[in-house]
């Protein structure tokens, strides 16, 4: 029953949201009906729209995942979208230094590379913090701003394709990597790589470390409260430190992935970050956080909100709605859904106060 | 679209019949995949406003601001899997999607830019802009209108066809005796960093300027209030400031896309690249009518062109 | 001192006949899992200090929680001089003249004690504050009540004695006759106490009703009228002072006999286990706060320190615990090895144990679950992992095990802790640092806020290790736990140790005036 | 060119260092009110779009600025009516609730833009007022006192925010709800209320830098703010919750840039190095505040959602 309530709330909350949705999609003259049917086929409708979905989900289950690690210390990290670039580039720049290894020697390297590249741009923040005292809301929102200039110096200057500047176009990408550094396809026909079950299984990894490990212990110990954990003997500097190194090396992994496992086999830039990320460091908060900071429930939650991204671009073309609509939409489903919380919290209580007093009904 | 609900039925049976068979009413399907919006006076707009200038008849759809390829490359393959005949794929970053999805509809063309080559891919068209020869156009004009001499020039990120505008214009203003000043900004997007690089030039004597990309509207606010002439490019910006926007270079692709459906109509699906230039009028100095003195200018213009066009010179993108 | 406070018991007697100023009629209030109150009947008069006692959750802050305002009771009813009233909120209960002092303080420390005062109150001039006139309102309250406290100070530059006075001051502010004190004195020294009382017999001296919560058993003796018990939500019992003895009341709150003194046996004492050379160490806001302390501490014997708080004794135990770095020169051994260069940790790994003074802030973690605070310092000792992931099996078997072993109250060992009581919070700390039988225990306070019943427990279980031979450096402002522990007293005065006085000579008044610096009068004994 | 460190120069970077401030000025000041009450809002940024927008399109159709400028504040007004009340009453998960907000915004405001307006159109923007006898002081006049009303109005919020806070009732309550919210509920002063004015104020501060910032371009574009709102909450934590701290921030933040594009200008800074010195606010801003060791903690109630029990 408990259960029935706690799983029913958000769902109204989410029709609640969609019916919002509608009246923005009556407002310009749209079918709601027919817009609905196109996001959650363009989502959820066939192997290749769910492949992409998964794809579309991927780097949000690993920056959410991250975020649930640096949220579970007290922690707030803004910085994925930084930390996703600085993962691709050191995957770009590693990928481009090898010579053209076997996928299988390639891979583990250029993932690693990946990981390496985050960890270093959630470390900076994190020791900011720890040592320097300066808040990481900050750093990690002006970190972001110094990574989108890096990776665009880097690819219009020092990385990008020498056919680019031979041809004049100068378009700001890199070279194609070598194709060992590929993400091998899972169902042939489909976008669905090697990248997904890899965010999947990092996501249990996250779980497990939390949950099962002494580091992760300590994690959550310096998260619910710093003065215990210091007089236990538990280090909070650098376990805060740790916590924002592996929220970033999470956010790396995510950037590496964009990178091997996109069409181009590159990275590029439209100049900005959103552009290469996709806002996947913004909108893994909100998979995390949708997820309630649980690293396992990241996963559903992120092909929830791949699912919109993907619906999004159907319901554009199929009713020529801007793409615009989607975020807003996307927006007020997020307003929603969090605001529910608190009426499933006090039907809790009602119920259980219920309870008790059908309980000491019984004793008396 | 544009079925009324209460004449579905009937409306939904000529649908279906057009998805099956195709062109019956004679208009050829075409959809665009752009990254920005299609009325961003810039990029996608001059795409947009080309197929509309197109001398056939096309029943176009749209789908913008699809900055995230993975988004865009979805929309190309749900193009082509509705049957819809010409599909442009407008930038760049889209190409290596294009690889892919190409190939499994040899029946569609693609039409993809920028881009100075097809892959090799049968079925792909490619084009691009020698924004050099009408920024050197442009160049030439500015330092006409200068009275300095120093002149500004505004760039988002130095990539791309921006830099081929940027380095043309200076290239055409310098050979007639002006300094030009280039700062780049770093961002496609900050409007308000725009504005204040073009106050950065005001202040450094610049008393024309130019700019190019979708964020340049802040700074054409700018010359406007200030009153000196701009330089517009891609799109026709004279109405951002009807009295000072001098010309703009603006990108006519249906020179080339005319072409390109001409070849498709005789059954080459691809294959080939294009460049719009002013020799082949794809790309057209417009100039701004209610520019004061602006019936002087033309004269400057078609000597410039012609001479740009038979080599005399060149414009060094 | 405390001992013979004035009383007016006589006064209020007199005024018996009037309609009490408060009466509580059949009140149950319930939590999820707890009924926090069951069928309580309570009243305090005009002129009165009512005590309400009882052992740690036996339902007291709740009780007075539903006066205030701050929750509403599920059944039962509350009448004010006899109309009954329906508080939903403080603002209604400091409109019926209702005033409370909490148990944890509701004070702002970033606001000044004036602003803290002037919360809530309609500012005489419109939208802007009024605070000159809050501050020569609580001058002249400060006067005439002996509260001296400066009111343009911010609270958190505050002593925790001047905080506790902030308190009354609110109350006395909004002019309250119902003044609800919970455990004002959990968190005082001695002198401070004596003082409050002063204050607190002068409010009923005007007429006031007051009640009262306490653990301490010689304070409730000493202040109360009336003294009403509570055990498990439930009125046990209701008597007056002179009715009754310590020993008594222990019995009604706990339902066994009490000893108030622990028994401790003889113990051969054996090599020094801590020593402690010239130790100095800046406090908080950087002035020294210890000056050049020295000590020793033999294994079985436990070294009592007196001293009222912020004379060094935190920065004491916090130095010795690796939380605090001493000033160049100072030595700290654990078992003959210099420690004073290593972290908590390596301390820790050296048999340093550490009870730290603020249960909830230091010593466990709110949110975990008991068995996840009895992990808190050996989570990664190879008992309890295999090959880098926990073994639950192993943990839950450790754990409960302590549990048992130290009586700690809890429905289960996966029960968040911040449910449990605050004496059983105390049990759960103890367990998990003693359960390494450390060289050198560090107990701050290790009672404070602790019913009888669980510090009768903890006292046997530092009695207990001692006869281990670890070394006990005790710290506490609760003079009787002082003097039945310790073996010798060291007593503190700004920062330094003024004395070390064998326990077996050392009487409370002499104790005392070292406490406050007067070291050449009398010797300790 | 023409050197740095010339008069004109100089006067015309301070300028455009303090046109750049001011959006940033307005947004941090109303997130630190908003802050200091306990609540964090992530959603400025979309805010400002809203805004913007509905400023701009108040501008093309009625041509009134100063209607304008009451259109974005209202937009602000009921922006923060809805977070106040997901934030107060329905203890939403202020960082989640705040990207939402601010989802909606980018969303809303370019679907709006795009059907109602379309292509952008210039429109006019805020006068320059010269500040009678301070404008004429050589080259600081022409530095400090030739902006438009909103820039003079954001730097005169300043002392209005410090004196809100430390002066009134109303202030002192936001501040003791920020802290400890227990202890201003036990006095009888309501959270909820204290709290929702101050997201209501906070957001309507949110709702003048999209005006400030639209008004001085003269024209709208999809996202037009590009994350400023973002970086407006980060120069809250710069600031340490002061309004003057904020002001010094918003300022650092803004004559680096101003700075950073001058020399650009002028060729001083190398074309290869331009994105390398486009980061120069960014890492001003940490560096400075590294320097600065600014160690005050944050309203210690901040995220936390209050209820009684
Ligand atoms: N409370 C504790 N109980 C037991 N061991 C601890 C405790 N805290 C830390 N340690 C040990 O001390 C070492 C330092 O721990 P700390 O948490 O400071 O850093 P860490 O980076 O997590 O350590 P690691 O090097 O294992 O990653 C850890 O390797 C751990 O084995
Ligand atoms: N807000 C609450 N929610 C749930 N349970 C509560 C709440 N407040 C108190 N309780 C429970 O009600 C019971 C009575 O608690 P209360 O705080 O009144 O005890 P107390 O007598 O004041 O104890 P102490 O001496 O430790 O202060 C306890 O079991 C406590 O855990
Ligand atoms: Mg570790
Ligand atoms: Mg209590």
């Amino acid at each position: 029953m408990k259960r029935l309530v706690g799983a029913a709330v958000p769902v109204t909350a989410a029709l609640v949201a969609f019916f919002f949705g509608a009246i923005m999609l009556l407002a310009i003259g749209a079918s709601p009906w027919e817009g609905l049917k196109a996001m959650v086929d363009g989502a959820f409708g066939g192997g290749d729209n769910l492949a992409r979905t998964a794809v579309r989900a991927t780097p949000l289950i690993l920056v959410g995942a991250g975020i649930t690690v640096a949220f579970r210390t007290s922690v707030v990290n803004i910085g994925g979208e930084g930390q996703i670039v600085a993962g691709a580039l050191l995957t770009t720049v590693t990928a481009l230094a090898l010579p053209d290894l076997p996928a299988a020697i390639m891979l583990p390297i250029v993932l690693l590379a990946g990981i390496v590249g985050g960890a270093i741009a959630g470390a900076i923040p994190g020791a900011l913090k720890a040592y320097a005292s300066v808040n990481e809301i900050l750093s990690t929102i002006m970190l972001n701003l110094v990574m989108v200039q890096l990776m665009n110096y880097l690819l219009r200057g020092p990385l990008i394709d020498p056919a680019e500047v031979a041809s004049g176009t100068r378009n700001p990408q890199t070279e194609r990597l070598p194709d060992g550094a590929s993400l091998p396809i899972l169902v042939p026909g489909t976008r669905l790589h090697l990248g997904v079950p890899i965010a999947i299984v990092a996501a249990i990894a996250v779980y497990i470390l939390l949950w099962r490990t002494p580091l992760g212990f300590r994690l959550r110990a310096v998260g619910h409260s710093p003065d215990a954990a210091r007089a236990a003997g538990i280090n909070v500097k650098r376990n805060v430190t740790n916590a924002l190194t592996i929220a970033g090396s999470l956010g790396g992994l995510a950037g590496a992935i964009l990178v091997l496992g996109s069409e181009g086999q590159r990275m590029q830039t439209d100049g900005s970050l959103a552009g290469f990320t996709g806002s996947a460091g913004f909108n893994g908060i909100v998979a995390a956080l949708f997820g309630g900071l649980h690293p396992i429930w990241t996963i559903p939650s992120s092909f929830l909100f791949g699912g919109l991204l993907t619906g999004a671009t159907q319901l554009q073309r199929s009713l020529q709605v801007p793409s615009a609509l989607a975020i807003a939409l996307n927006g007020i489903v997020v307003v929603f859904v969090v605001s529910s919380d608190r009426v499933r919290s006090r039907l809790d209580t009602m119920m259980a106060a219920r309870a008790e007093m059908n309980d000491s009904g019984g004793e008396s | 679209g544009g079925s009324d609900d209460a004449s579905s039925e009937a409306d939904e049976a000529t649908e279906e019949s057009s998805e099956t068979g195709g062109d019956e009413s004679g208009a050829l399907s075409m959809a665009i995949v752009a990254p920005s919006a299609s009325e961003d006076l810039a990029f996608t707009q001059s795409m947009i406003e080309s197929i509309e200038a197109l001398e056939r008849d096309v029943e176009l759809q749209v789908t913008d601001g699809t900055f995230v390829v993975e988004d865009a490359a979805a929309a190309i393959r749900g193009y082509a899997e509705e049957g819809v005949e010409v599909i442009v794929a407008h930038g760049t970053q889209f190409g290596a999607s294009l690889a892919e999805i190409a190939p499994e509809f040899p029946e569609t063309t693609f039409i993809w830019g920028t881009s100075t080559d097809t892959q090799g891919l049968p079925n792909v068209f490619a084009y691009y802009p020698a924004a050099d020869q009408g920024g050197y156009v442009n160049g030439v004009l500015a330092a006409g209108v200068s009275e300095s001499g120093s002149i500004g020039v505004i760039g988002p990120v130095e990539a791309g066809d921006a830099v081929a505008y940027v380095n043309g214009f200076a290239a055409g203003a310098e050979a007639n005796g002006a300094t030009v000043n280039i700062a780049y900004t770093g961002s496609f997007s900050d409007v308000a960093l725009m504005a204040e690089a073009a106050q950065a030039f005001l202040a450094n004597g610049n008393d024309v300027l130019t700019g190019s990309s979708q964020a340049v509207v802040g700074a054409v606010g700018v010359s406007r209030e200030a009153g000196i002439p701009w330089f517009g490019t891609q799109a026709n910006q004279s109405s951002l400031d009807p009295a000072g926007v001098v010309a703009s270079q603006v990108y006519h692709w249906e020179v080339v896309l005319e072409e390109m459906l001409a070849l498709r109509d005789g059954g080459t699906l691809g294959g080939e690249a294009y460049e719009i230039n002013l020799a082949n009028g794809g790309l057209v100095i417009e100039i701004n009518p209610d520019y004061p003195g602006a019936a002087d200018l033309q004269a400057t213009v078609d000597e410039t062109v012609a001479a740009i066009v038979d080599g005399s010179i060149t414009t060094g993108g | 001192m405390t001992a013979d406070a004035p009383s007016t018991t006589s006064d209020s007697m007199a005024r018996s006949d009037a309609p009490p100023l408060l009466e509580m009629r059949g009140i149950t209030k319930r939590f999820p899992g707890v009924i926090a109150n069951q069928d309580v009947s309570f009243d305090v008069r005009a002129g009165e200090v009512h005590t309400l006692l009882g052992e740690n959750g036996a339902g007291k802050s709740t009780l007075m929680k539903i006066v205030f305002g701050l929750y509403q009771q599920d059944e039962g009813d509350v009448l004010l001089r006899g109309q009954p009233i329906d508080v939903s909120s403080p603002s209604e209960a400091i409109a019926a003249r209702i005033g409370m002092v909490h148990q944890h303080f509701m004070l702002v420390p970033t606001l000044t004690v004036a602003e803290n005062v002037a919360l809530g109150i309609r500012s005489e001039r419109g939208p802007l504050t009024d605070l000159d006139a809050v501050s020569d309102r609580i001058r002249e309250l400060s006067n005439s009540h002996g509260l001296s406290v400066d009111p343009d100070v911010e609270v958190w530059r505050l002593s925790v004695g001047e905080r506790q006075r902030v308190e009354i001051l609110k109350a006395l502010y909004r002019d309250a006759e119902l003044l609800v004190l919970d455990e004002p004195t959990a968190v005082l020294t001695p002198q401070e106490v004596d003082d409050l009382f002063v204050i607190l017999r002068r409010m009923t001296d005007e007429g006031r009703g007051l009640i009262f919560i306490s653990h301490k058993l010689h304070e409730v003796m000493a202040l109360s009228d009336r003294i009403t018990v509570l055990r498990n939500g439930r009125v046990t019992g209701q008597t007056v002072p002179s009715e009754t003895t310590r020993e008594q009341l222990a019995e009604m709150m706990v339902g066994r006999e009490v000893k108030l003194v622990p028994d401790k046996p003889a113990v051969t004492t054996g090599e020094p286990r801590l020593a402690v050379q010239n130790l100095s160490v800046q406090g908080d806001r950087g002035a020294i706060a210890l000056h050049d302390v020295s000590l020793e501490i033999l294994a079985g014997e436990i070294l009592g320190v007196a001293g009222v708080s912020g004379n060094g004794q935190r920065e004491l135990a916090e130095a010795v615990a690796g939380l605090r770095k001493p000033e160049p020169g100072a030595s700290i051994s654990i078992d003959g090895t210099d420690v004073s260069l290593l972290n908590t940790k390596a301390r820790r790994d050296r048999g340093l144990s550490y009870v730290p003074e603020e249960r909830m802030k230091d010593g466990a973690i709110a949110e975990f679950s008991v068995s996840e605070n009895l992990l808190l310092v050996n989570h990664d000792g190879d008992d309890f992992t295999r090959s880098g992931l926990f073994d639950f099996g192993k943990i839950k078997e450790h754990c409960q095990a302590l549990v048992n072993r130290y009586a700690v109250k809890t429905p289960s060992i996966e029960t968040p802790t911040s449910s449990l009581s605050g004496g059983n919070i105390q049990k759960v700390i103890m367990a998990r640092e003693l359960t390494s039988g450390p060289a050198v225990l560090v107990a701050s306070q290790p009672t404070r806020g602790v019913d009888i019943g669980s510090a009768e427990y903890i006292h046997e279980q530092l009695v207990a290790q001692r006869s281990n031979g670890t070394a006990t450096l005790l710290i506490s402002e609760d003079l009787d736990e002082v003097l039945g522990l310790s073996d010798r007293i060291a007593v503190m005065f700004e920062g330094r140790v003024v004395r070390i006085v064998d326990a077996a000579d050392a009487t409370r008044e002499g104790i005392g005036l070292l406490m406050a610096g007067v070291t050449d009068s009398a010797p300790a004994g | 060119m023409s050197d740095f460190f010339t008069a004109s120069i100089l006067v015309a970077t301070i300028a455009s260092g303090i046109r750049l401030a001011t959006p940033y000025l307005f947004a941090s000041l109303g997130e630190t009110i908003g802050q200091k009450s306990g609540v964090l809002n992530l959603g400025v940024d979309g805010v400002m779009l809203l805004s913007a927008f509905f400023g701009y399109w108040t501008v093309l159709e009625r041509d009134n600025l100063w209607l304008a400028v009451a259109v974005s504040l209202v937009v602000g007004l009921v922006m923060g009516l809805i977070y106040a009340t997901i934030t107060v009453f329905f203890h939403a998960t202020q960082g989640i609730s705040g990207i939402g907000i601010f989802l909606f915004g980018l969303g809303f405001s370019e679907l709006m833009f795009r059907r109602q307006v379309g292509t952008p159109l210039p429109v006019d923007k805020l006068p320059k007022i010269e500040i009678p006898l301070l404008a004429d002081i050589p080259w600081l006049g022409e530095a400090l006192f030739q902006h438009n009303p909103l820039t003079y109005a954001a730097f005169l919020a300043v002392p209005v925010v410090v004196f809100m806070l430390n002066k009134t009732t109303f202030g002192m309550n936001v501040r003791a709800v920020g802290e400890n919210p227990q202890a201003a509920d036990s006095l009888g002063v309501s959270v909820a209320r204290t709290r929702f004015i101050a997201i209501v104020i906070g957001n309507t501060f949110a709702g003048l830098a999209g005006a400030a910032l639209v008004l001085e371009l003269g024209i709208f574009q999809q996202n037009l703010t590009n994350g400023l709102g973002f970086i407006a909450v980060a120069l809250v934590y710069f600031g340490a919750w002061r309004p003057v701290g904020v002001m010094t921030g918003s300022l650092l933040y803004g004559l680096v840039a101003a700075t950073v594009l001058q020399w650009k200008a002028q060729g001083i800074i190398p074309r290869g190095a331009s994105d390398i010195a486009s980061m120069a606010p960014a890492v001003l801003t940490i560096l400075a505040l590294i320097l600065l060791a600014n160690r005050v903690p944050a309203p210690a109630a901040l995220t936390r959602p209050f209820a009684r029990h």
